[in-house]
This record gives structure tokens, C-alpha cells and sequence, in this order.
């Protein structure tokens, strides 16, 4: 069994092993630590000289990495919780995301950089959040979240290795430690991959036809595939699953199409609801001629800060029995 | 919403006792910090507390020497090593436990958690660096509304890596504001050394703002709180911002079991740079002795005392 | 006539007439200059104690500007170019929109951040953007956007005297110089103001019912109003303008009863596409039950940076024009 | 994407001639900034020009002292106010004119204007200091790929004001990165005097993160360009980052018509700090001539052939 964390981490290695110009700038990087999520553990005991652990300078060092990656190298930086992605949000969008586009595509910028967003670890309302839907619509950024469904390792080192544009990969806390989901432990699902879409299908084993697609990416998706399992074995109610790991640009006909056949959408996500990402698959929903669906619905964190508090942040993220709630209520007639 | 400035910081929540001289007071303290700080770390384990917690074992000098001196209207601004700070601004240990293990009754009702503290004119919050034009602003309100007020911020060596400081630090010294910024240089952030983190020169990084800047290294309160008051007496009489690099040692972890020194290194620290040690001897033997029980008794009573308190209820949530 | 400029400076001049704890910090903002696009122009020589210039310091001055309100008063800050936005986010985001929440409703922290977005001048990629959707899902952020349809004026100074949150005030540099359309000039259209939703209807004097609604804020709502009426003269075609000037939080009836009525409905922004503003507003409207339109859409600034070059800026942010040919293209059969 | 070190800069564009020598060089490189600066401000109100200007005028001698010694591995991050440092880079008249009349044929292809220019190592972008990073970054990259390459950036003393500046200053003294900091201290920033918006000293800013820093006030190439040779060489030897205050003067407007100044401090500066009137007597008056009348050519001829290209046709973009 592989979790996620391992998965990375073994990208991680791949990437610095294949190719000299690959760089890794953090915070605590440094083995024995190894990053505050043991992410990067064991990369800078191997390549001491490519692993650079950095002051605490969110923007300063993604400014570094645009500047390495402009000069021919695939700098990687670790920003040590993705709450900490606003101090470098000038960086990124009016700095990386834009170099290629306004040097009349003269330059590359292949920052890839990494982040674990997410809370339920009770840190409280400046180290839980998901932050990512800030950044979705910035022009010339691409945002990649990893699934337990594909191979965390193999989107990562991809991104690090080939990826053309500044890249944000967006992972989670608690996804960490799941299983990615290959051949021997995908137990009761059939995953599906959706060809170019960056995209995967996931159904129960055995299920018959689905009655509602729901819609979700990086941990949540883990989520909803838990809810999945019990709606079909508790209240015989067959979903499927459709997860992006590309949010953008994003490529939104597995969902569209998933929806089309089913006739309801769920759309999941640990974010703040209000312009989560949820809200463009929606929007795009609604301008599809003719995609008229019995019912669409967002399931989203609340539209406020995230409490340390054990009882309010349960109260304030959705959870299992939230979507199973959900679910439930959208099927009532 | 109400700026209260009544009554005076560090009376709160106190034992009664006899009259304390300032040794005594300053041991109690120094001594109130540590032990909650020590059963936070103990009590860690059982799975009482939400998040984290980065423990102020070893630097409790710093905020007794400071804070013992600050006057009602004073407005402190702290970062993610804050418990220390709050219970010498005079906090309640209870709440602090309680807003620890999330509950109701907790300094934030258990929204905030170990890093995200207000109370009075005590302010906290978990983003490095971002606190300080907080705290500059704060200093200059108080300056335009004639209040006399002096704040006072702190920050760690490793937060010198955030631009916006020296963004403060430019507006502080232009605006001549009334602040004292309180680096506590533990040679440390999280696990990365100084040398790996900071270029230059600690001091030089205020005196490039024209902010005059005392550097310290010590961990005995009797040095630091003179100090302290000399820099705070400028700042009242109207002498712009002042800068306090304190040289000083964490004991602990960064926050729990992430401590990646040697053990030699920090057994080293604890016996020559411990600020309880240090000033101990300073005490009546036995006045120490009854200190160190009612210390011992008001931890472990607010302790008991949060931990039988409620969790909020998510329903009672208006802003939702 | 009053210009949007004017109602702005005016407002300014009375707010910081009626408050003591009024205060201004923006970059560049004392007489004779009066700010780059002079809405702070004679308020340095009238309050000078009052109107501080600052450093080029985005993040450090919203940061004092959150100390002074933590500690009562009323900081107003000019951040000098919208696209600057970004360089205050985490201030925004991590500090001023969470304190009154994480501190459990103990602070307000009432600071309004004015700041031009917009391109159509030719600034090329840095200086054209209109940001305000990367700021709109933020939990505890207030965002204000004027319109001509109402009094800019009075929308800035109920923000500045009476607000209890951080608050983005949205404006436009090609907004400035249009004219308040108050008593004398509203000239063709006829207002209503939408009661406590923030929002005003706009229709064409003497039209029939309108077949379709637009939606749109800011300087978007000008250009809409434009295309309206030739619409409406050119073309026979009747719709109606909904015009929001709170964007967050969002009152969406308004926009929904319009669209309920037409059928049909255009959101209409100069932000890029992906997850702007019309997105939460089409994802509302999707989760609606039994609302289906005949037809939804957006339109909105190409995904891309904004060019310099004028043919090239022309298309990429969407014009008169466009709006007309895609009301065109939505009623055809 | 390549990155292209073939042909040296500071040759492109220019017009044949008699072989130079260095002053006449030097006061080419001057005095064809000042003509084409000069007439772009002259030209704005023809509305040719896509959105606003940053002249370099009164400024030339430091693009050209420091820029003219470059290698062509050598890499430039410029600020807004970049026409300047892009003729002296040796960047294409033709092409810059083209660009801030939005053609074609502009540097950028009229996507940039005038803020955002990338030409072979030449770079620019309009948002004030977060060029410093990425400046500190390239020179880190060329150190790793051992190009033997030195980095200059370009900085106001109004961007002292940003912190991500002092990120970059902390991180390029760490790591050593072989960049040369060059403060333009024209002691304005838009409308602000310095003395409103830079608390301290100048060099202390660089000086607290260990960054080596020499000061000059002047405007005479001459003087510049051995100062920049100096650092370079430092630079070139290993010995880390240098920085460069230089004290100069702004003549115009900050973009245009929005100089607040008064017109006798003005005109005061134009008499005694011109680099171009304190270079121009060291030249054989016939030589001077000449090379005006081929400037005055050379930019005329610029002007007219950007103003005859094309505007990009927005159903080419690709990527929409
Ligand atoms: C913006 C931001 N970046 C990173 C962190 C994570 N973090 C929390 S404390 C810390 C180290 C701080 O070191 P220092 O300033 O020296 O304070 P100390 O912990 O030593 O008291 C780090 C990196 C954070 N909280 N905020
Ligand atoms: C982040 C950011 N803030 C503000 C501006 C607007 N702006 C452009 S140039 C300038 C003044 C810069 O002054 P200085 O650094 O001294 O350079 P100078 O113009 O004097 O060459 C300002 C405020 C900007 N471009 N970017
Ligand atoms: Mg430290
Ligand atoms: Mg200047």
C-alpha cells in the first residue's frame, strides 16, 4: 500500500534524480525534518547542493523560483501550509502567471509550486484553510489537486519535468495518509480515466446506473467516495464520481457529461463555498444549451474562517455524512 | 464594539496571597508560564487540545521582564508563541486551557485556538510577519487619539524573513509611531538555524529604519525588565519606536516532538540560560516554595476547570 | 452634472468633515497631486494631519490601516492601481477579513480599501486587470462596487462612516469620468432602487417587457446601459439592466426575480471568465429549483493577460459591442 | 524556449560608423536615450502611444556606465522605467518605439507596452519590487549552471518601500547570488520626496543583510562606470552580491505632466546634473556633432518606420 505522502515523495525523488535542474526551495526542508509534512523528507540528504531549506519569505521565494525557472531550470518550492499561498499571491499572478503571455511567449515559467491546503486538525482559522479557488481564474496558471484514484507521483513529477506553465499543486493534510488506490486496494470501486481530461470516473463495483454524478477533487474526493459506498450499501443509492485533478485550466466535459447521463450534480469541495470552484462548474453547467438537470447543488465549506475548536470545525467543513445527507435530500421528490 | 482599558493587565486570575515583593512577583510569573506550558506539552497526548502549540519554555523572562511594566491603556500584539506573552499581559490561565481545548469558555469561545488570542488589548494571530504593520497602526491610533499608550510587538529571528516587517519598520520610523518591537532572537525558527535564515546583522535590520535598537543576551528578568523600561520610557515621552533584540533560548520543541537539535545542546541551554534558575535563588526559600505550590494548584485547578467546560455549540453560530 | 469622480472626492471631503477617526493612507495622495487618479485631490490641504502619504508599501499600509481600526478608527486606504490588490492579499485575507471572526465578534475592523480597476487605457498587463473576483469568496471581506444607476458618493461615505468590516471598494478608471445619473440626466432610462439588496433596476423609458435581463456592476453596467439602448432603438429588442453594488456578500434576488420574468439572462463583467463574478451568479441561479431559463451566459475579459496594445486590448475585454452581438445571438431561434 | 547568449548587447540597431572610442560611445549611448526619450513625451499627445511613460531622462549616464560593460551572458531586470536601460542594453530602437505605439512588430509583439519588455537577457515588469526576487532568482540559476554570468537589477529609491525586497536582499546574501542591486535614488517616487516615504539610510538597507554597497552622487558617466566596474568585478570573482546607490536626478515628469516640483528645482538639476551636458565637452566638438546629427537620424528613422508597422491582428493570438 502506497499513501499519498509516499507517492510524492518518491515523485519528488524521480524529479531530482532525472534532471540536474530541478531545484527544491522551503521552509524546514532539510532532512531529518524534512518539511513540516515530511513531504520533502530525504530529498536534501540526497541532493544536499539542489535543496535549498529558505528564510520565511512566501513571495520572496517563489520570486526566486520565477527567476530560476526563466533562466532554464524546474525550480519546485514547498510552501509550508497553503493558508501562507496569499503572501505570495503577487508572485504568482502578476508575476509567474503572466512572464510567458507578455513576453509574447518568448519564456517558460515551470514553477511547480506545492502546498498542503485543509483543515480537521483544529489549527485554528490561519493554518486550515483551502485556499486554492483565490487563484482558479488567474490567467496563465495552472492548478493541479492529486488523487488517491490516480497516481499522486505521476501528476507531480509530470508537473516538474514537462509542465510549461507556473503550476499550482494543490495537496491536503488528511489526504496524506490515504492509499492511492492502485490495482491490489481499490477494493469495492471501478475507476475509470478519462483520457485527456485529466480526469477519472469512479463507481462501486457491480453498481447498477447512477442516479446523480458528484464532483470532487483531491481529498474530498476521498470523501465522497466513503459517502458513495455507504449511499449504495445503506440506502441503495448509486452515484458516480467524477474527479479532476487539472482544476485549470479545467476541462469540464467528464463532469458535464456524467451529469448528462445521470440528470443530477453534486458538486463537493472543502473551500468556502461563495466563487469556490464548484460555482464554475455550475456556471459553465448553466450556459450549456439544452443541460437542463433535475437538480445541482454545491456542497462547500462554510462562508467563514475555519474555528480550532473541534466541534465547530466539523460543524464547519463538509464531511461524509454531510454529502450522504445531501445526496438524500436532492433524491427526495 | 468597545476598546476596554479599565483595568490593569496582569492582576487577572491571580492566587491571593501575601504582598509580593518584585522578585516574587516576577518568579510567580516566569513560574505560571512554565508550568502551564509543561502541562500543555504533558497533557498533549490524551488529545485534549486541538491543533498545536508552540510553547514558551525558556523565554518567559522576556515577556515578565516586558510586560510586568505595561499600563492599562498598553496594546500588545504577539505572534504563534503567544500563551507566554498572554498570561504576563495578565490573561486567564483558565481560559487560556480552555480556548486550548476548544471550549466555550475559552479567551475566543474555541474559535481561535493556541494561536489566535484576544483579550483586552491583547492581540495574537498565526501569520508570520503580518502582525507588525498591525501593530504599527495600533501605535499610531493610539498616538492620534492622545491616549499615551505604548504597544508593544513581538517577533522571532526567523520572522525576519517577512518582507512586510520592513514595510512596518519604514512606517513605524517615518511616523515616528509609539511602539516597541521585541525581537526574541532564539537562534531558531521552527527547525531552521539562524545562520541558514537571517543575513547580516539583527540589529542592523531596525537601525537601517533609524529606530534605535538595544541588544540584550540574557535570560535573567532583573536584566531585561530595566531594559525594557528604559526603551518603553523613550517610547512614552515621545521618542518614536524602539527596538529590543533579546538573545534568549527555546527549550522545547517547536511545537511538539519537532525538535531536531541535539539533546546535549539543549541540556546545555537548560542548565545555563533557564530564566526560572536563574532568578530563583534571588527568593526567600520558602517563599518560594509556597509560590511554586500555588502555582502548581492554579494550573492544575484551571486545567480541571477547562477541561469540565463545554464545546461551543455549532448551532449557536450567528455569522454563519 | 456630477461625475463618478466627483461624488467620490466629495464624499471623501465629508466623511473626513463628519469623523475625527477618518483617516486616509494611499501612495501619492497629497496636494497637489491628489492620488493618480485624483479622487483623494484637496483632501491633504483640508486635513493634512489626516491624510497620510505612504511608502510603496500595499501590504504594510492595509496592515496599519487593520491596527488603526482595531484600535477605533475609521482608516481609509487608496491603493493606487487595482492590480496592487494583490499584494495586500494576505493582509486582506489572513488578517483584516478574520479578526472579527476568529476573535469571536470581540473587534470590528472597519477598513475600506478603494482602488481603481479596469483596463481600456492602454497600461498593458499590470495595470488593466480588474481583480476583485481572486477577493470575492473571502469569508468576513465586504466588496462594493458604485454605479452610475446610484450615488457613488453615498455608497463610499455609508461604507466609510457606518461599516463594520473590511471592505473592498471597487472603482473603474474608465468609470471616473461618467456621469451620476441622478434626477436631470438619466435621460432614456428609467432607475429603480431594489429596496436592501444593494441593487438597482434599469430599464429604457417607455419600453415593453423586456426578453431578457443583463446583469452586470461598475463601469460593465455603463457600457451595458449603452448597449441597451441600441438594443433597444436599433434592434427592437427590450431588456433589462440589474445592477448590483455589493458584490459580497451578494444579494441575489434581484438578479434571479429579473432573469424568472425574461427567461433569460447575461451576467456581463471585465474580469477574465473563469470564476468571476458571473460565476457564483450562474451557479445560484443553477442551483435554483424549477428555474430554467430558455438561456444563461457569461461574458467577460478572454482568460488571458491584458495587452497593451490597443486592437489587441479591444479584444480581449469585452465592449458595447459585444454585449449587443451576444444579446443578438441569445434570442436568436 | 531558449535562452539565446549568442550576440553581445549594446551592438543592435546602431548606426555604422568611424570606430568610437569610449567616450564617444558613451555619449552616443546617452544622448540616443535622451532623443528617443524626448520624443516620446513629445509625441504622447498625438495619442500614438498605447497607455503612459516612464522617461529615463536625466538619468542616462547610469544605464550606460553600468549596461555598457556587460557580457553577453550577462542578464537585466529592469523596473517601469526602462526605456533607458533597454537602449543601453543594447535592445532595438525601432522595436521599443513599436512597442509603445503597440505594433507588430514591438518588442513584445504590443502585448507588453511599455512597462513589460523581454529582449534576449533583458527583462522589465511594471509591478515595483517584486522584480527583486526573480532578479536574485536568475542570478542563482546562472551560479548554478555555472554560466559565469552577473545579474544587475534595477530598483527606485520609492521601491524601497516594498518587502519583498528585503526577501530578496536576505536570499541573495545567503546564497550568494552573483547580482548587482542598483538603487536609482532619484530622491522621488511619483510625487512623493524621499524624506516622506524612506526612513533610515540608504545603504543601511543593504548593509544589514551583509551586502556589500557603495554610494555615489552623480550623474557623470565617468565617474559611474568604474564604480560599476568595480562591483561587476566583484561580482565576477565569487565575492557575492553588490549593491549601488546611486544618486541621481529625474528631469521629467514621473510619467507625464504629473511633475509637482517646482520649475527653478528643476531647472537647477537640468544645469548642474545633466550626464549628458557634463559628458558632451569631452568629445571633439565635430565628433559630438556628428553622432547628434546620426542620433537625431537614427531616432527619427526609429520613429517613423514603428509608426508605418502593423498592429497585431488579435485573431493571430493563440492562446485566448
Ligand atoms: C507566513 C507564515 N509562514 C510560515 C509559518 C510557519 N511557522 C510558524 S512559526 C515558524 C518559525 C518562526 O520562527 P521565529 O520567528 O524565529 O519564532 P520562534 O518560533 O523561534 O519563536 C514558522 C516557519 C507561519 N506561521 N506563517
Ligand atoms: C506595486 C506597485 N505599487 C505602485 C506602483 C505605481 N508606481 C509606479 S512607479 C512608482 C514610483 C516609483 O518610484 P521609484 O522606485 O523611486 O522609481 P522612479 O520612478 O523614481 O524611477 C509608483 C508608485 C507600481 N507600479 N507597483
Ligand atoms: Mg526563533
Ligand atoms: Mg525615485
Amino acid at each position: 500500500m502506497t499513501t499519498v505522502l509516499a507517492s510524492l515523495n518518491q515523485a519528488l525523488h524521480r524529479c531530482l534524480a532525472e534532471n540536474d535542474l530541478v531545484f527544491l526551495l522551503g521552509e524546514d526542508v532539510l532532512d531529518p525534518y524534512g518539511g513540516a509534512f515530511k513531504v520533502s523528507r530525504g530529498l536534501s540528504s540526497q541532493y544536499p547542493g539542489r535543496v535549498l531549506t529558505t528564510p520565511i519569505s512566501e513571495a520572496g521565494i517563489v520570486g526566486v523560483a520565477a527567476g530560476m525557472a526563466l533562466r532554464g531550470m524546474r525550480p519546485v518550492v514547498e510552501i509550508m501550509f497553503g493558508d501562507f499561498l496569499t503572501l505570495a499571491a503577487d508572485q504568482i499572478i502578476n508575476h509567474l502567471a503572466k512572464y510567458r503571455w507578455m513576453y509574447n511567449e518568448q519564456v517558460r515559467v515551470p514553477v511547480i509550486i506545492r502546498t498542503p491546503m485543509g483543515g480537521r486538525r483544529g489549527y485554528g482559522p490561519t493554518h486550515s484553510q483551502t485556499l486554492e479557488k483565490h487563484f482558479l481564474g488567474a490567467p496563465g496558471l495552472q492548478v493541479l489537486a492529486p488523487t488517491t484514484a490516480g497516481n499522486p507521483g505521476a501528476l507531480l513529477s509530470s508537473a516538474i519535468l514537462d509542465a510549461e506553465d507556473p503550476t499550482l499543486f494543490i495537496e491536503n493534510k488528511l489526504q496524506y495518509l490515504e492509499p492511492v488506490l492502485d490495482g491490489e486496494n481499490r477494493g469495492e470501486f471501478e475507476i475509470q480515466e478519462l483520457g485527456e481530461t485529466f480526469s477519472y470516473r469512479l463507481t462501486v463495483n457491480g453498481a447498477p446506473p447512477a442516479v446523480l454524478t458528484l464532483a470532487a477533487y483531491g481529498y474530498m474526493a476521498d470523501l465522497a467516495r466513503k459517502a458513495m459506498l455507504s449511499l449504495a450499501y445503506e440506502d441503495e443509492i448509486f452515484t458516480e464520481l467524477v474527479i479532476p485533478t487539472r482544476l485549470a485550466p479545467l476541462e469540464i466535459s467528464p463532469i458535464l457529461d456524467s451529469a448528462r447521463k445521470t440528470g443530477q450534480l453534486l458538486v463537493i469541495e472543502e473551500g468556502a463555498l461563495t466563487l469556490g470552484w464548484g460555482a464554475e462548474v455550475l456556471a459553465r453547467l448553466a450556459e450549456t444549451d439544452r443541460l437542463h438537470l433535475r437538480n445541482c447543488r454545491r456542497l462547500a465549506g462554510k462562508d467563514t474562517p475555519i474555528p480550532a475548536s473541534g466541534p465547530l470545525e466539523d460543524a464547519t467543513l463538509p464531511g461524509v455524512t454531510d454529502i450522504q445527507d445531501t445526496v438524500r435530500k436532492m433524491l427526495q421528490p | 464594539m468597545s476598546i476596554k482599558t479599565t483595568q490593569a493587565p496582569g492582576k487577572a486570575d491571580h492566587l491571593e496571597g501575601a504582598p509580593e515583593n518584585q522578585a516574587e512577583t516576577w518568579y510567580r510569573g516566569m513560574k505560571r508560564i512554565r508550568v502551564f506550558e509543561e502541562t500543555v506539552l504533558e497533557n498533549f497526548p490524551r488529545g485534549i487540545f486541538f491543533g498545536t502549540t508552540h510553547t514558551y519554555i525558556g523565554q518567559e523572562a522576556n515577556a515578565v521582564g516586558i510586560l510586568s511594566q505595561l499600563t492599562p491603556p498598553d496594546v500588545v500584539f504577539s505572534n504563534h508563541r503567544c500563551h507566554g506573552h498572554f498570561l504576563a499581559y495578565g490573561g486567564s490561565m483558565h481560559a487560556l486551557f480552555a480556548e486550548l481545548m476548544g471550549r466555550a469558555t475559552g479567551v475566543c469561545g474555541g474559535r481561535g485556538g493556541s494561536q489566535h488570542l484576544h483579550w483586552r488589548n491583547f492581540y495574537s494571530n498565526g501569520i508570520q510577519g503580518g502582525i507588525v504593520p498591525t501593530a504599527t497602526g495600533m501605535a499610531l491610533a493610539e498616538k492620534f487619539r492622545q491616549t499615551g499608550a505604548a504597544t508593544v510587538v513581538f517577533l522571532g529571528d526567523g520572522t525576519l524573513g517577512e518582507g512586510v516587517v520592513y514595510e512596518a519598520l519604514n512606517m513605524a520610523s517615518l511616523w515616528q509611531a509609539p511602539i516597541l518591537f521585541v525581537l526574541e532572537n532564539n537562534r531558531i525558527a521552527q527547525t531552521t538555524p539562524i545562520n541558514l535564515a537571517v543575513a547580516g546583522s539583527l540589529t542592523g535590520r531596525f537601525s537601517a529604519f533609524n529606530i534605535p535598537v538595544i541588544e540584550l543576551d540574557s535570560s535573567d528578568v532583573q536584566e531585561i525588565h530595566p531594559v525594557a523600561q528604559t526603551l518603553l520610557g523613550e517610547i512614552r515621552h515621545g521618542n518614536g519606536p524602539q527596538a529590543l533584540v533579546l538573545h534568549t533560548c527555546r527549550f522545547g520543541p517547536h511545537s511538539k516532538g519537532d525538535d531536531t537539535r541535539r539533546s546535549e545542546e539543549l541540556e546545555q541551554l537548560r542548565r545555563t540560560r533557564d530564566p526560572v534558575l536563574i532568578h530563583a535563588p534571588r527568593l526567600d526559600p520558602e517563599r518560594r516554595a509556597a509560590i511554586d505550590a500555588e502555582v502548581a494548584q492554579e494550573v492544575a485547578g484551571a486545567f480541571t476547570r477547562a477541561l469540565a467546560d463545554p464545546y461551543p455549540n455549532p448551532l449557536d453560530e450567528a455569522r454563519t
